[in-house]
Formats: C-alpha cells, structure tokens, sequence
C-alpha cells in the first residue's frame, strides 16, 4: 500500500534534488529547471497531504503554485535573455561583477 | 446553487478588505494602458498619476484605521497593522516614483511601465501586510517579487542591472521553494494555511512542539521570511542587488517590500508560533547579532556609497530584529515605528544620490562625493541629517526607532542583546561618518555641474527630510499609532 | 581703629594697576616712578600711624575683616587683616625699606626698557608682601605668599631678553611652588585635624587660641608644622630648596634689596613667629628647624667664600642670614629671629643696593667704554673706595653689621640667636657651633667682598677705569639712611645683660610669650657664659676680617696659592656644591623622561594603541568578511542552505 | 516670562540659527554680526538668572518646565522638562558668557564657510544649553548626543591638518560611552516602571528617589561613569582630547574646553552620582584615584609638549582631575570648588585657547619652538597672557586658586585625604609647565625672524579677552557671589545623597532578576 508517507519521502528527495542541481549547475536555464523541480516536489507534497488531511486547501495552494511558477518562469526568462544580449552567456559564474 | 450561499459568498468577499490593492491594482493596470500610448521620453505624466494613485490609496487605506475589515472567508484582513504597514509602503513606493522621472531620462530608460511595475510591488506588499492565510501571503509575496525581479533588472543593457535581476530572481525563487515547502509541511500537521488556524490548532495540541514536522516546517517558513527582510545568512543577495539595481528601486527594496516582509514575518510568527517563542527567541537573537555585526562589519569596508547603504540596510534589518527578540508589545511596534523611520532616512538618502549621481553612476563613491557639500549645501545638508539619522543621532528619527527597539529589549531583559546593538551602532557610526567626511572635510574632485534640481525629487527629498525631523522631535503620535497596531 | 589698615596694602596695588595700566603712555619715569614711591610711602605713612597707635594700646592684638571671601558650609575665609606686634614689624620694615628701595630705584633704573612695568611689579610686590604680613587668616597669608612669589617671578625675569632670567625666575616660582605645596598640605591637615575637632578655621587667632585641642609633640602637630616649614624653606631659600636665591640674581639689583634679602625670602620667618605656638608645641620640628637653619647658615657660607659675582657673594650670604634666623625660631628664640629679621633688612638691603650702586656705576664706565666686561665680576673691580665714597661709607658699615661687630645693629641679633642656641631649652652647643663657624665665614667673605671692591688697586679695565662716578642722589640717599638704620638699628633690642632693656623683646612678648611660657622655651645659663659666648663670638668675627685683611690686602696673591693647594674642595664650593646638577640629576631629568614617555609611550602607544587597534581590528574583520560576499550565486545559495539547515536543524533536534 | 525662560534661553540660538541659513552666504560680516548679537542676546536672556537671589535661598529646582512629550501609556513616557538650580546655573551662565567671547574670537580667524560656521556655533550653544537644564533623562541625552554633530564638523571643517582622524575619533569615541548609557537609562526606566514606583517619563529626580538593588547600581553606575567620564576627559579615556583640540579651531577649542568639557562633569554631579549612590561609595575610590593620576600624568605630559595647543589640552586633563576629586569629596567644600572649577577652567583654558589662536593667526604655527621674545613685540599680549598663565597656575588671588582649594579642602575632609596630597603636588607641576611654556613662548629674544613683525592685540582681540580677565579676578576675589548661589543646592544634593536608604535589596531584587534574566 502507497501511504502518505512514500509521497512525502518521494517529494522530499525532489526538493532535495532540486536543491542539488541549484547548488552545483552552472548553467542558469538548469539551475531555473532545477527550481522549478523544487516547486514541483512542494505541489507534490501539497497533493498528498491535502489527501491525507481531507481538505482542499492543499489542492488550491497547487494551482497558485503553478500560476506563479508560470509568471517567474516568464520573468526569470526574460531576464537570463537580456542577460544573454549583453554577455553572450547564461554561465551563472560570469554573473560576478557585483561582488565585496 | 442557494441564493443564501451565495448572498453569505459575497458578503465573505467584503472587498473593502482589499479595496487598497484593488484601487492600487486598477491604476496599475490603466497606467499601463496608458504607457502604452505613451510616446519614449514622456513618461513624467505617468509618474504623476501613479502619485495620484498611491495618494489615493493612501487614503482608502486609512479609511480602515481603527476600522478592521475581514474578507475572503477570512484570508484577508484590513487591521491597524496591515494598514500601517500599507502606510509605510504606499509612502515608499510614492517617494520612489517621485525621484524615479528624471532618473529613468538620465539613465534612458524613460518607459512609462516601470510606474505601475512599482504599483503592482505595492499591492504585493500590501497584500502581504494584510494577509492572515499563507496563500494570500504567499500571493502577495510573489506579485512583490516578480515585479521586483523585473524592476531590478530594469535597466536591460546594463550587465549590472542584468546580474542583480538575476541574482535576485534565482535566489527569490530558491527561497520560495524553501517558503513553500515548509507552508506545505505545516498544512500536513494542521490541515488549514490559515495563520489564525494554525494559532487556534497549536493551541489545541499542546504537544506540537516536539512535532518534527511542524518544526520543520515553522523553520522553513521563517527561512523564506527571513530572505526577504535579508537577515544574514539569507542576506547575501542584498548588496549585489542594491548595487545592480536602479538607484531608486534599491531605495525603495530597502524600504517598501522589506517592511511587508517584516509584517508578513510578524504576522505569522506572533500569531501562529506563539507557542514555540523560546526556540523562536533563541534565533532571533543569535540572527539579530549575526545581521547587525555582518552588515555593519562589510559596510566599513565599502567604498561604492551605494553598496555601503545596502550593507547598512541589513543591519538595519538586524536591529529590527531585535524587535522579534524582544517578544513584546514594545519590541513589534518599535519595529513597525522603525521600518516606517527607515522608509523615509534610508529614501531620502537614495534620493539625494539620485540626484548627484552622474549617468552611470560611477561617481556615487567616497572620492566621488568629495567636496558635494560644498557644492550642492542643501543637498549636502539633506544627506547629513539623513546619515545621521541611520545612525540613529537625535534628534533625528533615527535615534527613536533605535531606542524604541532597544527599550523592547531590555524591558524584556535583553540587556545584552542591547548593548551588542548599542556598540554595532558604535561600529557602523564610522561608515556614516566617513561619507560627510568626503563631502565636506575634502575638496571638490568633481565639479558636480550636471546636478540639475528637478522638482520632482526635491518634493521626495523634502518629504522624507520633514518625516526624519518630525518622527524625531515628535516620535509621540506615530509611536502610539504603531502600538495601536500591534494585534 | 584700626579700620584704615587696609589702605595700607591698597596703596601699593593702586599704583601697581595705575602704572600698569597707563604707565606705558606716561613718558615721565619722574613721575612714574615718584607716584610709585609715594604710594610706598603713603603706606609706610598709615603703617607708622597704625604702629605708634597699637605702641600706646593696652590690646595688641586687633583683626579687621573687610568682607567675606570664601563662604561654604562651615568653611568661612574672610579677607581680613591682622595687626599686632609681629605684623606691626613687618609692615615698618616693609614700607620703610620698601619706600627706600622704590627710591632707589627711580635713579638705578633709569632708561630701561619698561620702566613703567618695573615700578607697577614693584608695587605689586608690596601689595603681596603687605597682604603677607597682614592676612588675619592662612588664605589671605597664602595670597600673599604666592603673590610675592608672583612679583619674585616677573622682576626676576624682567630683563625678558635674557635667557638667564627667564630661567631664574622659572626656578623661583617652581621652588616656591614645592613649598607651597608643603604650605598647603600643611594647612589642609590643620584644618581637617581641628575642624574633626569642631574648630573649622584658618583664623591665626583662632588658630592659637585652639591650638590646645591638638595634642603636644602628636604627629598631626609634628606633621602640620614640618608641611609649613617646607613651605618657609621654600620662600626663605632654606636647605633643600635654596638653590632659586642665587640665581634669582639676574633680576635688577634693587630686586635682589627688596625681595630677596630684606622682605620676600623673610616671609618663612615670619610664618613661622606667626605660628609659633603650633611650633612650639612640636619640639622635633623645632630641631629639624634649628638644625636646617645651622646647616644653611654654614653650607651657604662656605659658597659665599668662593663666588666672584658680588651679587652671588651677598645671595649666599643672605641664605646664610636667613638660616640664622630659622635657628633662632627652632631653638625658640621667636623675637631674636624677628629682630634678626629686622636688622638684616637694614644692613643687607643697604648691601645690596650697594652694591647696585657699583654695578651702575661700572656698568655706567662700560658703557660709556662700549665695554662688554661683566660689571659685577669682582675681579673687575677693585679701589672704588675713592671713586664712590658714599656708597663705599655705607657698604663698609653695613659688613660691620653683618659681621656681628659690637655696636652695629647685626651684633645685637646675631648675638642672642647665638646665645639662645646654645642656651635655650630646645638648644644645643653643637648648633652654635655651627652658627659660631658661619659667623666666622660671614665675616670673612663679606670683608673679603669689600676689600676686592673698595681696596687694592683697581683692576677695571683701563679705558674704564676713570668714568666711574659716584651714584646720584636718589641711590645714595637710601644708602645713607639704610646705612644709619644698619648701625642704630639693633639698639631697641639690647639685651639684658648688655644693660639693655630689650625693648624689641618686650614688644614682641603678647605674640610669643605665651608659647613660650606654655611650652617652658627659655635660655638660662649663668652670666658668664653668656659673657664668654658673646666674647668668642666676637673673636670669630674679627678673626674673619683679619684672614680676609691677610688674604686679600696684605698678601694678594695667597688666594690663588689657596685655590691650587685645596683645588678640589674650592672646585666644590666654587660649583656650589653641585646642588644644582644633583637636583637635575634627581627632579628634573626624570620628570622630563617620565613626562615624555608617558606621551610618547603611554598616550600615544598604548592608550591610543588600543583605540586604534580596535578600529584595525575591526576593519579587518570587515576586509575578511566582505569576501564571504564573493559575488557567485552558487556561494550565495549555499549559505542559504547552510542557514536553512542550521535553523531546522536547531528547531528540531534542539 | 519666568515660565518660559529657560525654553527661551535653549531656543534662542537655534532661531537665530534658522534665521542665518538666511543670510547670504559671502555677507560676511553680516553672518558674524548677526551671530554675535544673537549670542549676545542669549547672554542678556539669560541674565535674570544669574540675578535671581531665589538661588541663594533654596537648593531645588527653579524656572521648572513641564510639559507631556511623548506619553504611549506604560510603554513609554518622555517629558520636556527643564529646570535649573545652583549647580548648573553657574554652568548655563558659563555657556550664555562664552558664546558671544567665542563668536568674537573667530572675526579673523574665519574666512571660509562662515555662515556654516556660525550656523553650527549656534546649533551648538541650543545643544549645551539644553544639556545642563534638562531634567528628563531621555531629553538629556538628545541634547547631549546632539552637541556632538556640531562639533564634529567645527573640527573637520575648519580644523588643522589631522583634523579629519581628530574629528572622527571624537565623534565615535564620545558617542560610543554615551551608546552605553543610553542603554542603562532604558534600564533604569523600566526598573521604575517595574517596581511600581510613580515616575513621569524619565524625570530624573523621580529615578533619584528610587531604591535601586546594590548589584544594578553597580553596573549602572560603570555605564553613566563611564560614558561621562570619556567627555571629562578621565584618565586613560583622555585621548581623544589633545587630538581634538590641536586640530579644532579656535572657536572650537574654546567651546570643547570651556563648556563641553564640563557636561562630564556636570554629568556625574547631576546623574551618575545622586543616582547611584551605594555604587558611588565602591567607586570613588578608584574614580578619584584616576582623577588624581590624572591630574600627575596630564601635568607631566603636558610639561614636554611642543604644540602650544596640545599642551593647554593636556593641562585641561589635569585641571579636570580637580574638579572631580572635589566632586568625589562629596562634601560641601569639595562639591562647591569641584563646580566653580568647572567655571574657572572654563574661563582660563578658554582664554588661553583664544591666547594660542591669536597667535596662531599671526603665524600659522603653533609650535613653541617657533616661537620665543614675543613679549618685546606684543606687550599687551603678554600681559594677558600672563594673567591667564596665572590664573591656569592657580594663583592666589585669581580663579584659578579658588576652585583649587576649595577641591582640595574637601578632598583633606573627605576620606581621600592621601589622593588629595597626591593632587596637591599638582600645583608644583602647573607651575613647571605654564610657566616653562610662557617662557619659551613669550620670553628671551626674539629669534625667528618670521617674528619680527608680529602685531600686539587689536582692540578686538581685547575686547574678546577682557571680560574673561574680569572674571578671572572676580572669581579670584569675591567667589561668593557664585558660592552663596550654588550652595543651597550643593546642600540639597549632599543631603539626599547622604540621607538615601542602603537599598533593600531583598525587596526589589526580582525586579531586577526579571530585568537581567540570563537569555
């Protein structure tokens, strides 16, 4: 029987896969990618638990989630191109200029 | 469908509880219509109707000063808090857009949809004061972030613009993730999102305490929290983006969202966690330290003024955080009375450097500003009441936030938590002063011919000077107000 | 009654502000210097008036107070003035020798370079020296008491030009100031110790009149009276703080009469018959006193026998004077040392401006020579007798007098202080001794002084030599009258065994009687001792003289023979002793070292060391941190998740 | 009028400083001008108080204000609320007195940036006015913090060459001591509010009635001693001073010696003493031991100096040392010379500031060894100085003298009778370095050419150092028109310090457990 408990292990090991990949990808496009697992593995965790306490707050944060996960999609894009215009890169280490 | 559920539907919704960011929002989106029509260069009318707007709001939302208005079956609450907090956001964002004009057509960017950018980060923030369901916080924290997340980086031909948008759109999305994550765990032990539920479920199950998940969870939720109103270790973005982003938009991140993060964090921290305060108490304290001592330590070292305010600016944070601390009446509402201090010296600060900064900036330095005082008095003066009022000299405003938030402490026996933020005061007093030393202890290097007054950004400059002089020589009214909006 | 005694001091400060003021506009130095004399004079004026009125009163002792100075609490200080017997006394001597020398100085002074400035510090310096006198109270004495050391300190110094002065005068003040110190401490204690007591007062009268609470020969009275005494050895240049006297020489000539042989250095003495019965109750400082004054008597003798600068020869035979005078106040004989006190103004003020009269008048020979010799090297001189027979008359007459030859007033006082030290109940034959050898000395270097000056042959250089005139009149007339007070002056103290009725003594009685009688202080011995005392006294004196008449007339050239027989014991005398070099090897050099490192060292290393290094310290942790901010995402987001994990780390497992 | 002097008095400078960000800015004149009647004007305000004969009868508080300031229930409560007794009605007349000498001193001496200059002289004059008749603790240290903005920049503007680490060091190194009584003020605020005890806001004579724990009282007391003791200056904390002075100018240095020197002494007179007094019984011990070292070690440093400017610093240091061993004699004769002290120094380094700058005008060096026989070209000079040499010294007859004594006397009465010897001994070294000083400055022959043509005093200058002289003799002479007034009040404040309960500990204890409970 798939209990409550597999879900939550299965989306904690996303989130941390998720933190794994923001920690070491060099590649911004990945490290969003990465994010977005993270976001996703929270929805997961959401979904499960919503079943287990049996209301549907859990569900509707899901769909917020997924909105706003969409809206800084669109931004976070937007940005890594203009970035990509002016440095010819989206290597996350060439993002160094502003430091100390 | 029965009529009588719908009927009591409506009535939930009770939008005088959102009518703020409602009138906010419906500018903001008229104001980008208009943008559109807008020829490049024109833009000074836009940022005069967003004035009008924030103005207008301002005054819908002190309608519900003692007042409360609950909506959204209860996930919304217009309170004394939320409405001082939307004060203290509504007065940055309009300070910001004030400045902004002549800025955006020196730097060339005159684009009319930077101003309802700036409206929407509002009705973000306002929504983050104002929520009392971690889903209309999180909303709320997300429509701030992702109109920052563009503000910041803003300027798109600029790399720097460009890094601190990115910087701080990866982190921000990194520390939702974290945020999330832990609503999500918190929602598993207490079934609702409800801030005043969790309250009201905590209280129930007194044996929580020693429930993982939910300590889990409470620390995730705070960590997300705690980015926001960069606390060190979550602070690292702070400077990178301070620096990167347009002048004004650092000025107003220091002041707008940061305060919305702090009532958010408030909010649920007070209300949720009362139970578990010890553990709570015990970070705080050691973050509070860590924050003061990171930022003022780096910002002694800073040549760029800029980078030096955003250094200051987490320390500031950290002296706030005293408040949380401190646990008590006094110690939160001299934290609402120092963040609405801080919105304006920390404002007018960035306006002034807006206002001598040449295109590019690369002048606003030590060496850079050398001499401004003599050349620009006024302006030299403005800045100088402003720094000293960071480091809270009376009798600027500056001194009374720090001793309400220092009195909150020790009346809840802190002393030494006091004395460490009373000599992290002591440390960051050499920074300030290091920047009138430029201006006026050394010659002119500049000559400082481009600074042209514009009406604008001297009514900004004005504002915050009188908000400096008034909250410090007459601290009185606006400190009872934050108290009365403690909950 | 008495109620004019004020005017007394407030004349000479009168014509100190007037002079100072507006002296420099006045281009008279007639007038500047006349209205400063008669201002003297006026006060020597009221002083007599005061005198002859308390000489026909049946009660001697009157205090004035003019108003209120100092009131706190319990502590109350009046300004206020004292007269009695001893105060009667000094004011006489100090108006009367003060008018003189004021006169004096009209003539010796002429042409100088701020005349006016001289005569207002002169007058000053009656004022402190009245108020001195005067002072019904410690404070207002100590008003006094500094304010001479003040005046000391700006005539000593009045050739500004010259780094010699400025350096006297420093080192007059510095010393005056130890003792002051000592005067201070001294006053504090008797104040605290009778104030514990329920008398809170530095009234003199009522000083003495309480004097009974403290306890005969305890500490607090040993330790109160040795404080003063520093005090007195301060201004009266007693062994260890005389060293100033000799270099306070550089100062003009009529300064050196005035201050620093007839009045200022007398003040110690006087304090002390001020409070004699605090001495007198406290016989170890009595023989401290006694033995110091001995000592100085004979130490300053011996240097006086081998200095060349006729001004330095008198100096030093002033701190000898005066340390006959400290014996006689610690072998209890209060009014010998007062008379002692008296006729030596007389007859060494007349020494003094003696010898200004040969130094103006060599001075005169140079310059009109456009020589630069050193008008006051003895060497120089030489035969003046015939050139100055005036000044010369007065001079010799007045070595008489200081040598203790029978008939001159010096014979009188010398004579019973030798006799009460060696008689007197807190006395000792050993002390007379000393005094005897002194006198001996005195009497030798002092002829030994007029036989280089005034006989022989003159040894000025020639083209010199025959500008020498004798002084003008304002010079001479104080001579003379000084010369005459020198001779007459010690007849209204002639003892009792002389046939005298000791009038002086007599006089003096309602100020030291009682201590006296109280504490059993008199000198006894039969008549022949006394007689025999006296006798080889006398002896000493004139073989003195003789030795001097050997030396320095019959056989010249034995000095010198002298000097290389004994080259290490005159190289000695000559450097006086080394006191000044030991002094500075003590006191000063180390003061200047401590003074410096604890700039150098202290201040500048260590206190702003630390200061300094908490700032480096701190900025060097702000450069170490600041590059935790190393501008990569991937450090940021560790930090992130380092917090992260703390935090639920701590909620969790905590 | 009586009902708002004080007010009037505090608040008159700043008018007139609002009135001279008016003025244009190379109007010269008219800014000194200006600034000069205005400070005269204070001066006359402040007159009535000097004359008023109430002082001399009864010790307490007179000219009370009061109003409600900021009132937020029982969080918080801050009053404006001034007054003024014996004690510090000396030092407001100090401060009304030397403002308009000061404006005078910098006639000259001020070329550049004079309307900032006059407008931060006037800032200044509200700051230390405020300072000395404020009753409320938390309205003190505004005032107190506030003194430190104008003078900050008197210093890094106008100053000499180091003056930007002068100006920084005294900036943070006073402000750090008063950071650390800011903190014990809250403390003790919300003791009293704790402990149930009726105050008004921060009203220091309702904290005076308080019965604090021994253990409290001793670390509240470090805090106040400690900060006031930085703005003495005490030793070792003294540092900052001759940095400060050698490079303020002029005008600064006057005001930092002669008034702003004075708030750490008025300081513990007023707060840290009657506040805390077991603790003070610990302390006094060492606090007078550091006085008296610090009246030895100012004098033998002050003794090698080469700068004229930074000798008369260090000779403040032990000036200072004086006044507080009377102060810590806590008897009548010693409080009383310990303040009228603070008045004399006020007078004497004040003149000799405005000594060292006129020459300083002259010859743009303050080194002695530049200098040497001014006396033959300056004579007026030179008498001036050498009064205030004198008076510096401590001779009789003079200021200096009386506040010396009367120090000293009560230090003999009181039980630090062998610091008091010690401090005697001071006398000697004040005559070694004034005089040695005054030597080589003013006496022998004048061997720098560059001093050939110096100019004597221009009637200006004398008029700037002739009340100052007045006042050194009056003071020296008739003392007890400023003792009869400030006696009462010395009186009152020995009585309620003598007369205060040992504090029951047992009973407020928890009061303070609950305040430090270890978190």
């Amino acid at each position: 029987m798939i209990s409550v408990h597999h879900y939550l292990l299965l989306s904690a090991i996303l989130f941390c896969i998720g933190i794994f990949g923001v920690l070491t990808r060099k590649n911004a496009i990945v490290i969003f990618m990465c994010i977005e697992v993270m976001l996703n593995s929270v929805n997961l965790t959401f979904i499960a638990l919503s079943r287990h306490v049996g209301n549907m707050d859990g569900q509707i944060f899901v769909f917020f989630v997924m909105t706003v996960a969409a809206a800084e999609a669109a931004v976070g894009l937007a940005l890594i191109i203009a970035f990509f215009k002016n440095k010819e890169s989206v290597d996350v280490d060439d993002f160094n200029m502003l430091k100390w | 469908m029965d009529a009588n559920l719908v009927q009591e539907a409506i009535q939930n919704v009770n939008l005088q509880a959102i009518m703020p960011s409602l009138v906010l929002c419906v500018f903001g989106m008229a104001l980008l219509l208009v943008s559109v029509f807008t020829p490049r260069g024109k833009t000074s009318h836009v940022a005069w109707l967003s004035v009008v707007a924030l103005v207008i709001t301002g005054f819908v939302t002190l309608t519900a000063w003692n007042n409360p208005q609950a909506g959204f079956a209860g996930s919304v609450v217009l309170d004394n808090f939320a409405t001082f907090f939307s004060m203290i956001c509504i007065i940055a964002a309009a300070l910001t857009i004030l400045m902004s004009d002549e800025y955006l057509k020196r730097e060339g960017y005159p684009v009319g949809e930077y101003y309802p950018l700036i409206l929407f980060t509002t009705a973000g923030a306002m929504w983050m004061a104002s929520g009392t369901d971690l889903m209309t916080i999180f909303l709320g924290l997300e429509v701030l972030s992702v109109s920052l997340y563009v503000l910041a980086g803003f300027f798109r031909r600029q790399t720097r613009s460009n890094e601190a948008g990115l910087k701080y759109f990866f982190l921000g999305a990194f520390s939702t993730g974290f945020l999330l994550y832990g609503v999500a765990l918190l929602y598993g032990v207490t079934g609702t999102t409800k801030v005043a539920g969790i309250a009201e479920f905590v209280k129930t199950m007194p044996d929580l305490t020693s429930n993982l998940m939910f300590l889990a969870g409470a620390g995730l939720l705070i960590t997300g929290f705690l980015f926001k109103v960069a606390a060190a270790p979550f602070h690292m973005w702070t400077p990178d983006v301070y620096q990167g982003a347009p002048t004004p938009i650092t000025a107003f991140m220091s002041a707008g969202p940061k305060a919305a993060a702090f009532a958010a964090f408030m909010r649920v921290t007070i209300v949720s966690f009362d139970s578990i305060q010890t553990e709570l108490v015990t970070v705080f304290w050691v973050l509070a330290v860590l924050t003061m001592t990171v930022g003022n330590f780096i910002a002694l070292t800073q040549k760029d003024v800029k980078r030096m305010l955003a250094y200051s600016s987490i320390s500031h944070a950290g002296y706030a955080l005293i408040g949380m601390v401190a646990w008590n009446e006094v110690g939160w509402s001299g934290i609402m009375f120092y963040l609405l201090v801080y919105t304006f010296m920390n404002i007018g600060a960035f306006a002034v450097l807006v206002l001598v900064g040449k295109k590019g900036e690369d002048n606003l330095t030590l060496d850079g500003l050398a001499g401004m005082g003599y050349k620009r008095p006024l302006m030299g003066v403005a800045l100088c009441i402003f720094l000293f009022s960071l480091m809270g000299m009376p009798p600027t405003a500056g001194f009374a936030a720090k001793f309400y938030v220092f009195a909150g402490a020790i009346k809840a026996g802190y002393i030494w938590l006091a004395i460490i933020g009373v000599m992290n005061s002591a440390v960051s007093l050499y920074y300030y002063l290091r920047v009138m030393v430029c201006m006026y202890f050394k010659d002119p290097q500049e000559d400082f011919s481009w600074v042209t007054m514009n009406a604008a950004t001297t009514i900004s400059i004005v504002i915050a000077l009188a908000g400096v002089l008034l909250l410090g020589v007459l601290p009185g009214p606006f400190m009872e107000m934050a108290m009365l909006a403690v909950f | 009654m008495y109620s004019n005694l004020w005017l007394i001091p407030f004349f000479p400060l009168l014509g100190s502000i007037i002079n100072g003021l507006v002296g420099k506009r006045i281009k008279s130095e007639k007038v500047i210097g006349g209205f400063a004399t008669l201002l003297v004079f006026f006060s020597f004026l009221v002083a007599c008036q005061n005198f002859f009125r308390l000489l026909g009163d049946n009660v001697k002792t009157h205090e004035i107070v003019i108003f209120s100075w100092m009131s706190v609490g319990k502590l109350q200080v009046d300004w206020g003035f004292l007269l009695d017997p001893l105060s009667a006394v000094m004011i006489l001597v100090v108006t009367g020798v003060g008018t003189l020398i004021h006169l004096y100085s009209i003539g010796y002074m002429h042409g100088e370079e701020g005349y006016y400035r001289f005569f207002s510090y002169m007058n000053l310096f009656a004022f402190a020296m009245l108020m001195l006198v005067l002072g019904s109270n410690a404070l207002v004495m100590f008003i006094g008491w500094e304010g001479v050391g003040l005046c000391s300190y700006l005539l000593i110094g009045y050739y500004i030009e010259k780094q010699s002065a400025g350096d006297a005068a420093k080192k007059a003040f510095v010393v005056n100031r130890i003792g002051d110190f000592g005067f201070l401490c001294g006053l504090f204690v008797l104040y605290w110790t009778l104030g514990s007591k329920g008398v809170w007062t530095f009234n003199f009268v009522e000083i003495a009149e309480n004097a009974h609470l403290l306890e005969t020969g305890g500490l607090v009275v040993t330790v109160v009276t040795l404080c003063f005494f520093l005090g007195a050895c301060g201004k009266s240049a007693q062994i260890p703080l005389f060293t100033w006297l000799p270099d306070a020489m550089e100062g003009p000539t009529p300064v050196s009469a005035l201050i620093h042989a007839a009045t200022m250095v007398t003040a110690g003495v006087y304090m002390i018959g001020r409070m004699n019965i605090l001495f007198a109750m406290a016989p170890s400082t009595m023989l401290t006193i006694a033995i110091v004054g001995a000592a100085t008597a004979f130490f300053a003798a011996t240097i006086g026998l081998a200095q060349n600068d006729i001004k330095r020869v008198l100096a030093y035979s002033t701190v000898s004077q005066l340390g006959y005078m400290f014996l006689a106040m610690g072998v209890g004989a209060f009014s010998a040392g007062i008379f002692h006190l008296m006729t030596h103004a007389f007859f060494k003020a007349c020494l003094f401006l003696g010898s200004g009269s040969v130094i103006h008048g060599l001075h005169h020979a140079y310059h009109h020579a456009h020589l630069h010799d050193d008008p006051q090297d003895m060497r120089n001189m030489g035969g003046l007798r015939k050139k100055m027979p005036i000044t010369f008359i007065t001079f010799l007459v007045s070595t008489i007098a200081i040598s203790g030859i029978p008939l001159f007033s010096g014979f009188f006082s010398k004579d019973e202080i030798l006799w009460w030290s060696f008689g007197s109940t807190r006395g000792h034959w050993l002390l007379w001794l000393l005094g005897a050898l002194a006198a001996a000395m005195t009497a030798f270097y002092m002829f030994r002084l007029v036989f280089m000056t005034f006989f022989g042959e003159q040894k000025t250089d020639a083209r010199a030599k025959d500008h020498i005139p004798e002084s003008p009149l304002t010079i001479t007339i104080p001579l003379m009258v000084l010369g005459l007070l020198a001779v007459i002056g010690g007849y209204i103290g002639v003892p009792a065994i002389l046939g005298g009725a000791n009038h002086f003594h007599h006089f003096l009685d309602p100020v030291f009687g009682k201590s006296l009688h109280l504490f059993h202080i008199e000198a006894h011995g039969t008549h022949a001792t006394e007689y025999t005392l006296m006798a080889v006294s006398v002896a000493v004196a004139v073989i003195g003289i003789f030795v001097a008449w050997v030396m320095y007339i019959k056989n010249p050239e034995l000095p010198a023979k002298f000097v290389t027989k004994f080259a290490g014991a005159h190289k000695i005398v000559f450097n006086k002793w080394y006191i000044d070099e030991l002094y500075d090897f003590l006191f000063v050099n180390p003061c200047k070292k401590i003074g410096t490192f604890f700039w150098r060292g202290f201040d500048v290393k260590v206190v702003d060391g630390i200061v300094n290094g908490v700032a480096w310290v701190t900025r060097g942790i702000g450069s170490g941190l600041k590059y935790t901010q190393s501008g990569y995402l991937h450090n940021y987001a560790v930090a992130m998740v380092v917090g992260v994990v703390m935090i639920v780390g701590f909620y969790v497992f905590g | 009028m009586a009902d708002y002097l004080l007010s009037l008095i505090i608040f008159f400078p700043l008018l007139g400083m609002l009135f001279v960000l008016f003025i244009p800015r190379d109007n010269d004149g008219l800014l000194k001008g200006f600034t000069l009647v205005v400070s005269l004007v204070t001066f006359v305000i402040s007159l009535p108080l000097a004359f008023d004969n109430i002082f001399a009868t009864s010790g307490g508080m007179h000219y009370r204000e009061f109003y409600e300031w900021i009132n937020i229930g029982d969080y918080f409560q801050m009053n404006y609320n001034l007054g003024v007794d014996g004690i510090s009605l000396w030092l407001v007349m100090l401060t009304t007195f030397i403002m308009p000498v000061t404006v005078l001193s910098t006639w000259k001496s001020v070329q550049k940036n004079t309307k900032g200059f006059m407008a931060l002289l006037l800032l200044l004059e509200t700051a230390m006015l405020g300072a000395f008749v404020a009753l409320d603790l938390f309205l003190f240290y505004i005032f107190w913090e506030l003194m430190l903005i104008p003078m900050y920049f008197l210093i890094g503007i106008w100053g000499g060459k180091n003056r930007i680490y002068a100006a920084v060091k005294f900036f943070i190194f006073t402000a750090v001591g008063s950071l650390l009584m800011l903190v014990a003020i809250i403390f003790l605020y919300y003791f009293a509010v704790e402990s149930g005890v009726q105050i008004s806001g921060f009203g220091v004579h309702d904290f005076y009635k308080l019965d604090l724990p021994y253990n409290a009282q001793y670390w509240l007391f470090l805090a106040f001693a400690f900060s006031f003791a930085i703005k003495v200056p005490m030793f070792p904390v003294h540092t900052w001073l001759p940095d400060a002075h050698t490079e303020a100018p002029t005008a600064g240095s006057v005001i930092l010696a002669a008034v702003m020197l004075k708030m750490g002494t008025y300081g513990y007179v007023r707060f840290a003493m009657p506040l805390f007094p077991d603790a003070l019984q610990t302390f006094i011990p060492y606090l007078a031991g550091l006085s008296v070292i610090g009246i030895v070690y100012g004098s033998l440093v002050a003794m090698m100096q080469e700068d004229v400017k930074k000798l008369v610093a260090y000779s403040s240091v032990a000036h200072l040392g004086f006044v507080m061993l009377g102060v810590f004699a806590m008897n009548q004769q010693g409080m009383a010379g310990g303040i009228i002290q603070m008045v004399n120094h006020g007078i004497s380094t004040g003149a000799l500031f405005l000594i060292v700058g006129f020459i300083y005008e002259r010859r743009h060096t303050r080194l002695i060894s530049e200098f040497g026989g001014l006396a033959h070209k300056m004579p007026i000079f030179a008498t001036i100085f050498l009064i205030v040499t004198f008076s510096s010294v401590g001779l009789p007859g003079t200021n200096g003298f009386v506040g010396e004594f009367l120090a000293l006397v009560g230090a003999f009465e009181s039980n630090l009778r062998w610091f008091a010897v010690v401090a005697t001994s001071g006398v000697i070294f004040a005559a070694v370095y004034m005089l040695w000083m005054y030597q080589r400055v003013m006496l022998g022959k004048v061997t720098n050419p560059a001093n050939e043509n110096l100019k004597d005093l221009s009637l200006r200058e004398i008029a700037v150092m002739v009340p100052l002289l007045l006042f050194v003799f009056w003071i020296g002479v008739y003392p007890n028109t400023f003792l009869d007034k400030m006696n009462p009040a010395i009186e009152q404040l020995l009585n309620q310090m003598n007369n205060k309960q040992v504090a029951v500990v047992e009973v407020y204890q928890p009061v303070v457990a609950k305040l430090i409970e270890i978190k």
